[in-house]
Parts: C-alpha cells; structure tokens; sequence
C-alpha cells in the first residue's frame, strides 16, 4: 500500500513554449540575451518617426518601455505566497534582472502583487494602499487566495478574490506559483504594458 | 588639455562658434553676436551643461555599476535585462519615474514638499562646478575649492528635514530628525580630517591638493585621518552601515517614504550624486587624485584625457569598496552612531590633524610618503 | 575560513575591531569571487530548472548551489487528462478539498451514458495531488507545468479538452505513483431492501455491475413479501474502483462500503 | 518629541507578513506596545470542521507557511490518536526526516529575513539560497516546493525517490559549510554583536509564565524540547543534543537557532542512515475504512457508512521550528473532524511582546521581532 | 505522574468541585472539574503541582453545552495534563486563569472570540483576531460557512 512503482526513466521532451535547452552560455552572451530583443522595439520607434505617425506613436513606445521594464512592487507580504515572492528574489531567480526592486513606500511604486489571502480585515488598509500608489499602477493577484479565496474561500473572513476589491491586470494561478510562475506573471505583465494605449 | 580649465575651453569653443556666425551673418545682428556678455553667458551655459550631463551620467553609471557589484557579492547576476547586462536599467527608471503621478498627501506642507528635493539634487549637482576630474577640469582658479565643496555638501541636512517635516508622516519626521542628526555629528570628524589633509597640501585648493601629491599619496601618511574621512563620508552618504535615515526595516523608507515619481527620483540621484562627490573626495585628497604612480610607465598617462581615465578608475574602485562594506555589514543604531561619532571619531580626527601637524613640523613626510604608498 | 577560526569567532567577541569588521567582509569577498563568472542564478526564460542540464547535475555541483537532480518530474503542476481513457468515474471531483473540478460533458459517450470528464478551476485549485491520486484509470495525472498567469480570470479554468492539449505535449508526469490498498472495502449488498432497479448497473462506469437473477424466496404464510424484480446485483471486486457511484443513485440505499468476508 | 503611537504594519517591512504591531513612543523609545493581529485569519480551525480527515493536511500546510512540514506532522499525530491509529516504523522516519528538514528550511527562513532586518544585505540571498536547496529536496519526494500534502493518516502518501538520500547527505555537507559562513557574517561582525548583544531580554522565568516557548525559552537558558522531554515519532532512537544559551537575548536566539541547525544536521544524518537499511511500508495496514484508500471521497451524498466508528479524542504535541505546537482533535465517529483546536507557539510569543520590547529603541523592534520569528500563517490560523 | 496522583494531590483541596480524573492518552490526565472551582484549581495546579505552562486554551462547542479545555506542561514531570469544564450553553462563563498564567491572555480572547465563553476578571477581553465588533462567534456549530457555489467569482475581463 502506498509504495512507490518503479519510475520510468526520465526524458524530456521538447518542450512548446519553453524555449530551446540552452547550452552553458558564455558569460558575454548570457548578459546580452535579452538585450537583443531591444532592437526590434527600436526599429519600431525609428519606423514610426520616418512614417512620421506623430509624436504619440512615438513617445508611447518610449515610456511604455520605461515603464515595463522597471516595475517597483510593493514589498509587503500576505501569507503563503510572500516566501515565494521573496524566493524570486533570491539568489537563484533573482526578479532584480528585470529591474523588479521592491519598495516599502506605497507612493514609489507601480506594481501590487498581492501574494496571499486577504481576509475583510485587511481590505480596506489593500485599498488604502492601492490608493496611495500613483498612476499608472497595476495589480497582480499572486496565487489562488488573491485570485479566488483560494482553499480558504468558503471562510467567513476571506475575501473570495481581491478582484472584488481592487481591479486586477494579472492573475497567477498556484498554491503557491513557483518563483517562475510569479516572474512570468511579470513577463506577462511588461507583454500588457507594451501595447497599453494610454 | 592640462593647461585649460573647463570654463576656459567651453568659452573658447562658444567664442569661436559665435565669432564665426557673426562674421557670417554680419551687420548689427552679427555684431550683437559678437557681444562679449552673450559669450560669457553662453559659454557658462555650456560649462553647466557640460557638468550636468557628465555629472548624471556618471551617476547613472554608478547606480549600474552599485546594482553589478551588489549582484556578485550576493551570489546573483542583478539588473541584467534592459539593455546589454542592464546598461539601460537606470534610464528606463528614469524615465519611468519621470512619467509617475506625484501624489502630494493632503496634510503635507506645499512649499515644503516641493523645495526639499529640488533643492536637495541641485545643491549636491552645484558640487560638481567645484571638483576638478583632471587638472583643469573645473569652473575655474578658485583658492577655496575644498572648503566650497565641503560647505554645499552639507547643506543636505537642511533640506532632509524640510523634506521630512513637510511631508507630515511619522516615519519622515524621524528618519529626517536621524538624517539631521548623523549628518551634523559626522559633519565634524569629516572636516577635521579634511584639515589634516589641508595641513599637509598647505592649500584649500583641490588642485592643488593633488598636484601635492605628486610625489606620494596622502593615504600613507594620513592612515588615521583616510579612515575617519571615509567613515564620516559613509555617514554622511547615509549608506550601509550608518544608512539609519532610510533605515528600511522599521523606518518604511525613512524620509522620503511619502514621495514618488520625479521628486523621488530627485532623492535617489541626489544620493548617488553625493555617493559619488564622496568618492571624488576621497579620490582627491587621500589617493593622488588624477595622478599615477611615477614608476608607472608614461605611455598609461601620455594619451589623452588620461588623467580622467586614472580619476573615474580610482573613483569607481573607491566606490566599489563602499559597495563592498554595504554587502557585508549590518545597519548600526542610532545612539551608537552618534556615540561613535562623537566619542570615537572626533578624538581620532583630532589625533589625525595632530600627526599631520607632527608631520610637516618636522618635515618628515616624504619619509613617510616612500613607505608604505603606491605613489613612492 | 577554516572550522577553527570560525570558533574562535563565536568564543571570544569583542577583541581585535577591526579584524571583526574585515571577516564578514572577507567572507563576502570570497562569494563575489565565486559567482563572478556564473552566479547561482538561472536566467529563468532563458534558462528553466527542468532543463536536462540542471536536472542531470545534483543538487550542489561545482560549488555552485543550482541544480534540483534528477527528480524533478514529482513536481505537481498542471492535470493531464487522457479523456480516451477516463471513465467518468467522478472520483477526482469527489477527492477534490477546494470542489475546484467539475465533470462536464464531452463528446463521445452514448446517450444513456453521457461522457463526463473534468474541468478544473486553476483559480480554486491548490495542487494537492489528491484527484490524481484518486484516479483509478491513471488518466489524470499532474505535470510539470506551472506557468499558469493569464490576464483573464476564465482562462484559468480548464476544459477537459485543454487539459487533453496538455496531455498532448507529453510533458513529464509525476512518476510516484500511489498502488491500490489490497483490503479495500467493497459494495456490499443488503438483500432485504433492494427492489432491483438497475439503477446501479446503469450508471457504474466500468459496467463491473451485473444483474443476476436470485431466486425469490418461499412466502411464507402470512408474511408480505417485498415488491421487487427478482434480480440483484453483484459487484465484480476486480473491476471495481470504488468511486461509490452505485452507492448514490441506489434509490433505497441498500448498498454500502464494507469488507467482504 | 512628545509621545506619540506609530502603527507598525500591517504593511511594513518590519512585520515579515500581516499584522500590526501598534507602538508607543517617547522619541525613539518604546513605552507600551500592543501586537494587533488577525489580519490573515483564515479560520483554519472551521474549515477542518467540513472536511475529511486527510483534506485537512492541505490547511496545515498553508497555515504555517515556512513549517509545513511540521504542522502536518502535529494535526497527522493528533488524528491518528483520534481515530486509533499507528503508522509503521519507516513512516515515522520519514516524518522525522520531514521536520528536521523542515526546521532546516524555517531557520534558514529566518536567517535570511532576521538579517535583513538589521540591515545586512547579502546574507538575506544566501539564506535564500541555501534554503532552496532544502525545498529542492522536498519537491523531489513530495512533489511540492512549500505545499506539500505528503503526510496521511497512518504514514505517508509514498516512499523516497531512488537517489535521495545520497543527494540529501550532498546538501546537508553544503549546508554545514554555509553554517560556518553564516557565523563568519553575523558572529563575526562588531557591529552585529554591538546590535544584539543584550537586546530583547526576555529571562527564564518570565519567559515559562508568559508561554513564551522554543528556540526563545531555550535561548533563556530553560532547558525544554518536546522532542527530548516527550519523544514523539522516531526521536526516541536519535541522538542530537538540545540547543541552549543564557544570554536570553538576541544573539542567545541567534546562537540556539543556529546549533539547532546543526543538531538538525545531526539528526538528518542518522535518520537517512536508518532509511537506507530499513525499507518498508509507509502507510498503516490497519485504517478506518474510509481512510484506507489512497483517495478520500467526501461530499458524495450517498457515501453510506453502516457502521458507526469509534469516537476519540486525539491530543498531540509537536517541536515546531518555532517552538511547542499543539493539537486538539475531537473526533465523534463521523468523516470529518469534530473539533480541531491548534496552538501555535508563536501565537503566544507575541502574546509576551510587551516583555521584551518595552524599554528599548523603535530601532532595535526589527531584530528582536526577528529574533521571534513571527509566522503571521499560523497565530491567526 | 499518573490521574492517581492527580486525583490524590487535589481532591483534599478542591473537595467536590473536582469531577473525576480520566487517564488520557499522552498526558498525565484529564482533570475534570466544576468551574466554581475554576480559580482555586489553577493556583493548586501552578503552585502545589508545579503546572507553572500554560500551554493553551481550548473552547469547543457541544451544542448544549460548551467545554473549556486548558493544557498545562510540567517541566518538573515533564508531562501535559488536561483541565476540563463544561459550561451551561446559555450562561457560558468561567474565571478567567490570566491571573495565574499570564499566557492565557491571548488564548482566552481567541476562545471568547470564536466559541463565546466569557472569562470573569480578564483585563483585556476584546476581539482578537476578527475586527472589532464582529458580532459572531464563528466557532459555534451554529455558525455556517459560505457555500461555495455562493462565492462563484463574477470574472472581470480588464
């Protein structure tokens, strides 16, 4: 009873979506790997400033691209998913790469992860802060309690969804996401950000 | 280069431009061109200009390079994705600091609120006209330069304050009142080591601090009086250990916890600007500033711009060394850095100022200077 | 720093300020030499924890603190479902402790026995493992995905077919799998109320009801003898998979868990 | 300055999760505190009430997020008593496996997040980073990095993956040479025994009046670890030593949290040492019979039971990383718990806060705050 | 330590206010008593029996009536023993053991918050863990939870 069948040996697959296995990089590429993505983006703006599409089309791409790429989410922590988020900030995933720094002050950031269940006590100091944070400011509902109550949603004191408090850019689905599932809410949240029109 | 200042190239390029149109354009409009006030004007726009710029950039660069180095230490890569291995990361930042809302809480002090950080960044840009980076390179001749420096650099506790009162939060108002405080009692040992410096260069001169150095570094001699120098300097910096002001653990984010946005960014480029103007500093007056050892071969210093090459070396080696200790070491308390501050480093600048004094009295600095310095 | 300075660190604070300044400083100058070159960090797009080249390694190499071996399969993650195989037993809605799983209905089931398979609310889900342990047939099982962020809400619930795309990418899948305990309660039947309705041949999904025919007992004088057909059913142990199903549509709630003698 | 209260969360970088500590100040010294909780009170305790018995586990995982481990273990002994049951031998190893490895990752946990309280910046990523490592090998065998459902009613949900305990002794080697490093950082730093020495005092015997337990009482000099004093599980065949200091201060809890890291170790050693002779079954033969598959079908009208199973009251204590944990479960013979009553010890750790706070500075609240180790998950429940 | 020595060491002083003393599985035992009691016992268990850890206090609702469960740890016997009352469901009050553990503080607020049972003499007895003025009391077998097909999230699509 219980015991373990033999496992199968291990293959893995390709993969859709996860990208070809690297191999171990060079130092000089693996700082640049995201680097070249930029190019592409710059020849948009060039495009757009030879077609002379007006300075909206321009400029929008500039701060668009400002703006994904230096989130500041709020550091606090709500439960379970709050060691996860400080995972992703550690050494091994490190969200600082994608200039995600966490700040204490309300006021100084853009970006709300809320990492765990909010229960009724804490939702008007959520929407307080929410509140405090200026625009443009986004929201993401890390896990399963911000996202739906999660496995405590049927408890007098949860709040079954923080959509029902604040509105909501990205929801993350896990009990708890791994820290990769947390920075590809914020990879998916930059995807937002650069075709956000203003 | 070596013989021009800054102001002097920049009114010499600003003097022939303008000379050249006018005789172009010619008549009363060519002659209004030729008007020496304009030039002058124009030519101090250029110098700002000019500061401003290199004085941002390097800034940039240095929370970059801050942001790098911290990685390492912390066994990660750091900002690494905008821009190759993050160059960019800073200006995006920016930018997007620029486009943020400034949300101004209803019970803060208007005037206040505003004036703080403004005059905070401009106060520690304006040190910048005052520091030479390589010989010449600065507003001009001025026989105070050091003192200069010194004194704008410490007007930011003024500012602090004013910030933090006005901004009416509890956590403001007591990060700012600990900014006043440290800032005011390291503002003495700083000072007095700076006078054992200025006792052995005999001159308040910047350059003439370094040209002093010549033939050795300061740093030798001035053991004593380095490490008091670069302890108040980490105080006045506010940065790890002594970064109580913004100590983040119970202080939210010290004084500037209630601004966003551009003002913000107005506090965090003033930091840096004051980390750097601390490096520079440091840079100057204990380690030879733009020079190099002489047994250094000639071909390192003969090319152009070579001294300012040699100066944002050390300046960033410098820098990196307080990026260093802020890896390591954990925040003091508030008590204890000011009974260190007054109890320990005050005595100690005191004995620095004494043994430099020891020193050129009995003329026995180049002695000291062939031991143990790089610039034998 | 060998053991026995360290010790000495612990034994003896306070003495020498300044070498206690330099050794956490020198401690944090050997990591910056080590991680100059290649940190521990994994450029997560970029690089991914299942790739063979961290999972080969174990879980410290070279020094380097990356790496999770070669078990990382276990990792449960998004259901597969292999709907050609699912029975529709329902168990896994059943096992379910956040009710995230609900049998819908998909094509290719008669109409007396329509398909039902689950969909599951990746938003109510907390990856417990308890369906797929649950699942008698093995056709849900929890892979190692786990990249589930969406902007919309409804995306995150997942049709059975959706769950068969995942199924489709033959990602790996837990390997532990859990075997079946060999005294497992069985139906049992209590004669005296069934009044064989079929009910629970009907609806078994792996159709280990049959009904037989028993013979009807002698009345005896007097006594009224119940109104049944005169067939009851018997539960093939073998087949069975104990989702109980039987058990609820018996409209007289003469079947039961219990242990077969 | 006059006096003045400061609310100190429920967002603050100090609190390390939701609540609230409320604190009154005369310039920058503590008068009066007052510990403000609730903020992430999930009602746990009513939640268990409507599931089934091994449902639960999936509530003792969230509910004290850095030990799940250890609260499984806790609610799995009080149900077992409860409904009479006994695990085999190779399961109660492996929960002993569990929770050593468990407290390795709390206190790495708190490592890293008391570090950064003071200030110290890299050891917070090595914390981090080395307490990967230990989730690493959870998810290897339990197939989750925090959540990781692996306990049941009478055992464990499956055996340990081929491999494992050769990777496992790799990370303990790892860890001990990082413990070394860990001292070398906080130990060997002026400035850290300057910050803590004598801070957060918290003496013996106010410590034992106020139920204040764990790594703080044994930092007080006071000499009680459940899993010495009242063996449960295997520890009654392991040998390790009981951590203890008397500084009662903050670097005592440093020190006791540390040495029990090491005596973790210790007893990780030996426990894979006994794994690997001792193969075996890992869930009872003998479980009521709703419990005896490896599925758990609740809510299905219609799950008859005709037979009626004995009632109980189970009682369990456990050596939770944080301190002495408690279980109550009343068990009145049906499919869910009756009544299941928990006791956290951080729950009464904070309830001490006035003790060891008042009188010091509003800088010294983040080290001895961390010097608690407050999991909000499990005071509010 | 055994229910016999319990038994022994209390009853002189308690007389009939002590109910019984059950052996307990993985405790010394369970003392049952009548919570007039209440106060008299505490002081017997810290003071004489050298009880001096409170490690929690339990409510549990039996519809008519209600318990109150203390566990107390001996480091001097190193063993937990169980307190036991019960309280009439419409008058449920017992004095409250914050005098003699100061530990019971927190833990009577959390059982009057959730079971309502009313500690007589606690200095601080308000809301805990709920905001304050929640007027229920979610521990009572009254008190139901949500069904979850009620909380079925409306999807905002932003």
């Amino acid at each position: 009873m219980g015991r373990l069948s033999a496992p199968e040996p291990i293959v893995l697959p390709a993969r859709a979506g996860a990208g070809p296995t690297v191999p171990a990089v060079p130092f000089v590429e693996i700082e640049a790997v995201r680097a070249k993505e930029f190019v592409p983006a710059a020849k948009e703006a060039l495009t757009a400033l030879v077609a002379e599409q007006g300075q909206d089309k321009l400029i929008r791409p500039v701060f668009n691209w400002a703006g994904r790429n230096s989130l500041f989410p709020l550091h606090w922590g709500l439960a379970c998913c709050a060691i996860e988020f400080a995972a992703a900030f550690g050494a091994r995933w490190d969200a600082e790469r994608f200039g995600v720094v966490p700040r204490s002050s309300p006021r100084q950031c853009d970006l709300m992860i809320v990492n765990g269940t909010v229960t009724w006590k804490v939702a008007h100091k959520l929407i307080t802060l929410y509140e405090q944070m200026p625009e443009p400011k986004w929201v993401i509902a890390m896990g399963n309690c911000a996202t739906g109550g999660g496995p405590f949603r049927t408890a007098y004191s949860v709040v079954p969804g923080v959509d029902k408090l604040v509105p909501v850019d990205i929801y993350i689905a896990g009990c708890p996401p791994r820290p990769e599932a947390m920075l590809d809410g914020i990879l998916q949240l930059e995807r937002l950000i650069r075709d956000r029109k203003e | 280069m070596s013989s021009a200042t800054l102001y002097s190239v920049s009114f010499a390029l600003v003097h022939d431009v303008l000379f050249a149109l006018g005789r172009a354009v010619g008549g009363p409009v060519g002659a209004a061109l030729r008007n020496s006030g304009l030039i002058t004007g124009l030519a101090l726009l250029v110098f700002a200009g000019i500061l401003l710029i290199a004085s941002l950039l390097n800034t940039i660069v240095l929370i970059w390079y801050e942001r790098k180095l911290l990685g390492r230490f912390m066994d990660r890569r750091g900002a690494m994705h905008v821009g190759y291995a993050g160059l960019l990361q800073n200006f995006a930042d920016g930018l997007k600091l620029f486009r943020k809302n400034t949300v101004r809480p209803r019970e803060a002090d208007g005037l206040g609120f505003y004036f703080g950080p403004t005059a905070y960044v401009v106060t520690s840009i304006v040190i910048f006209g005052v520091l030479p980076i390589s010989s010449g390179w600065n507003a001009g001749a001025l026989p105070l330069t050091l003192l200069l420096a010194l004194t704008i650099f410490s007007f930011a506790p003024l500012f602090i304050f004013v910030s933090a009162w006005s901004s009416n939060n509890k956590y403001s108002l007591m990060g700012g009142l600990r900014s006043a405080a440290q800032m005011i009692a390291y503002e003495v040992p700083l000072l007095l080591a700076v006078v054992a410096v200025v006792v052995v260069a005999g001159s308040f001169d910047l350059t003439t601090i370094v040209y002093e150095q010549q033939n050795y570094w300061f740093w030798g001699p001035l053991v004593v009086a380095l490490i008091v120098f670069v302890a108040a300097m980490l105080a006045e910096m506010e940065r790890i250990p002594f970064d109580l002001p913004e100590a983040e653990a119970e202080l939210v984010e010290g004084w500037n916890t209630e601004y966003g946005g551009m003002l913000f960014a107005f506090f965090m480029l003033a930091d840096y600007l004051r980390a750097l103007v601390g490096s520079i500093l440091v840079v100057l007056l204990f380690l030879g500033g733009w020079t190099l050892p002489t047994w250094v071969p000639s071909a390192a210093t003969s090319f152009p711009l070579a001294g300012i090459l040699w100066f944002m070396v050390k300046t960033y080696i410098v820098f990196g060394l307080f990026v260093w200790v802020r890896a390591s070491l954990p925040r003091v308390r508030t008590d204890q850095l000011l009974r260190v501050g007054w109890n320990r480093m005050i005595p100690l600048a005191l004995l620095s100022v004494f043994l430099a004094a020891a020193l050129v009295t009995v003329r026995c600095v180049p002695v000291f200077g062939c031991v143990p310095s790089l610039g034998g | 720093m060998t053991g026995p300075e360290a010790e000495t660190a612990t034994e003896k604070p306070g003495d020498h300020p300044i070498a206690f300044v330099a050794r956490p400083m020198a401690t944090a100058a050997r990591q910056f030499a080590k991680s100059l070159l290649r940190p521990s960090t994994i450029v997560y797009p970029y690089e991914r924890l299942e790739d063979p080249r961290f999972r080969a390694e174990v879980a410290v190499a070279a020094g380097k603190p990356i790496g999770v071996g070669p078990v990382w399969d276990n990792y449960r993650g998004v259901h597969a479902l292999n709907i050609a195989t699912c029975i529709s037993c329902n168990l896994c809605a059943f096992s379910c402790p956040d009710l995230c799983i609900e049998m819908v209905t998909v094509p290719g089931g008669d109409p007396k026995h329509p398909k039902k398979c689950p969909q599951i609310d990746y938003g109510k889900c907390s990856y417990c493992g308890f369906c797929s342990d649950a699942c008698p047939e093995g056709c849900l099982t929890m892979t190692t995905r786990y990249e589930l962020a969406t902007p919309k809400r409804a995306e995150m619930i997942y049709s059975p077919q959706k769950l068969l795309e995942v199924f489709e990418q033959k990602l790996p899948m837990n390997p532990i799998r859990l075997e079946r305990p060999e005294n497992e309660d069985a139906v049992l039947l209590d004669p005296p109320l069934c009044i064989g309705c079929n009910a629970c041949a009907r609806d078994c999904p792996t159709q280990c009801i049959t009904m037989l025919d028993v013979p009807r007992p002698d009345a005896k004088a007097g006594a009224k003898l119940p109104k049944r057909i005169w067939k009851e059913p018997v539960v093939n142990d073998s087949d069975c998979v104990r989702c109980g199903t039987c058990i609820s549509v018996c409209p007289k709630e003469c079947l039961f868990w219990g242990a077969r003698p | 300055m006059s006096e003045m209260w400061i609310n100190m969360g429920p967002q603050h970088p100090m609190t390390h999760g939701l609540w609230n500590l409320r604190v009154r100040l005369d310039g920058e010294l503590i008068l009066d505190v007052d510990p403000e909780m609730g903020y992430l009170h999930r009602g746990i305790e009513k939640i268990s009430e409507d599931r089934h018995y091994n449902e639960v586990i999936t509530l003792m995982d969230r509910c004290c997020y850095v030990a799940g481990m250890a609260w499984e273990h806790l609610y799995i002994l009080g149900a077992e008593r409860a409904l009479h049951v006994t695990p085999p031998e190779r399961a109660e190893y492996l929960r002993v496996l569990c929770d050593e490895f468990q407290r390795l990752g709390s206190h790495l946990m708190w490592y890293a997040a008391f570090v950064q309280d003071l200030g110290l910046m890299s050891p917070f990523l090595y914390g981090m980073r080395d307490r990967d490592l230990v989730l690493d090998l959870f998810q290897s065998y339990t197939g989750a990095r925090m959540t990781y459902e692996y306990m049941r009613v009478g055992g464990v949900r499956n055996d340990l993956p081929p491999g494992f305990t050769q990777q496992a002794r790799k990370v303990l080697d790892w860890l001990t040479d990082r413990f070394r490093e860990y001292d070398q950082l906080c130990l060997g730093s002026t400035i850290f025994r300057k910050r803590c020495d004598g801070l957060g005092v918290l003496k013996g015997p106010d410590a034992v009046r106020n139920g204040v337990t764990g790594p703080m009482l044994r930092a007080a000099g006071v000499k009680r670890d459940l899993r010495k004093d009242r063996p449960y599980a295997a520890y009654d065949r392991l040998e390790f030593d009981v951590a203890l200091a008397d500084g009662a201060d903050v670097t005592a809890r440093y020190l006791v949290r540390m040495e029990e890291m090491r005596q973790s170790v210790r007893l990780l050693r030996q426990v894979l040492d006994w794994l690997d002779g001792h193969p075996g079954p890992v869930v009872a033969d003998r479980l009521p019979r709703w419990l005896g598959a490896p599925y758990a079908p609740v809510g299905a009208e219609g799950y008859l039971l005709k037979r009626q199973y004995p009632k109980g009251v189970g009682f369990a204590a456990v050596e939770e990383p944080h301190g002495e944990a408690l279980a109550y479960v009343v068990n009145e013979g049906g499919e869910h718990p009756y009544r299941v009553k928990f006791r956290s010890p951080v729950f009464a750790n904070l309830s001490a806060a006035r003790t060891y706070l008042v009188g010091y500075h509003v800088a010294d609240i983040p080290p001895i705050m961390g010097s608690v180790d407050v999991c909000v998950g499990e005071v509010d429940r | 330590m055994g229910p016999e020595d319990l038994q022994r060491g209390l009853a002189s002083r308690l007389g009939a206010g002590l109910l019984g003393v059950d052996a307990f599985d993985g405790t010394a035992g369970r003392i049952r008593f009548d919570r007039s009691v209440a106060l008299e016992l505490f002081r017997a268990m810290r003071e004489e029996l050298g009880f001096g850890h409170l490690s929690t206090v339990a409510g549990i609702d039996w519809v008519d009536r209600r318990e109150v469960v203390y566990v107390l740890w001996s480091d001097r016997a190193l063993q937990y023993v169980l307190l036991s009352t019960f309280l009439p469901a419409d008058d449920p009050k017992v004095e409250s053991a914050s005098g003699v553990w100061p530990s019971a503080n927190w833990h009577e607020r959390e059982a009057w918050e959730m079971v309502d049972i009313t500690f007589d003499h606690h200095p601080d007895l308000r809301h805990l863990l709920m905001p304050d003025g929640y007027a229920f009391h979610p521990l009572l077998r009254s008190f139901k939870l949500h069904e979850p097909e009620s909380l079925e999230v409306k999807v905002r699509h932003v």
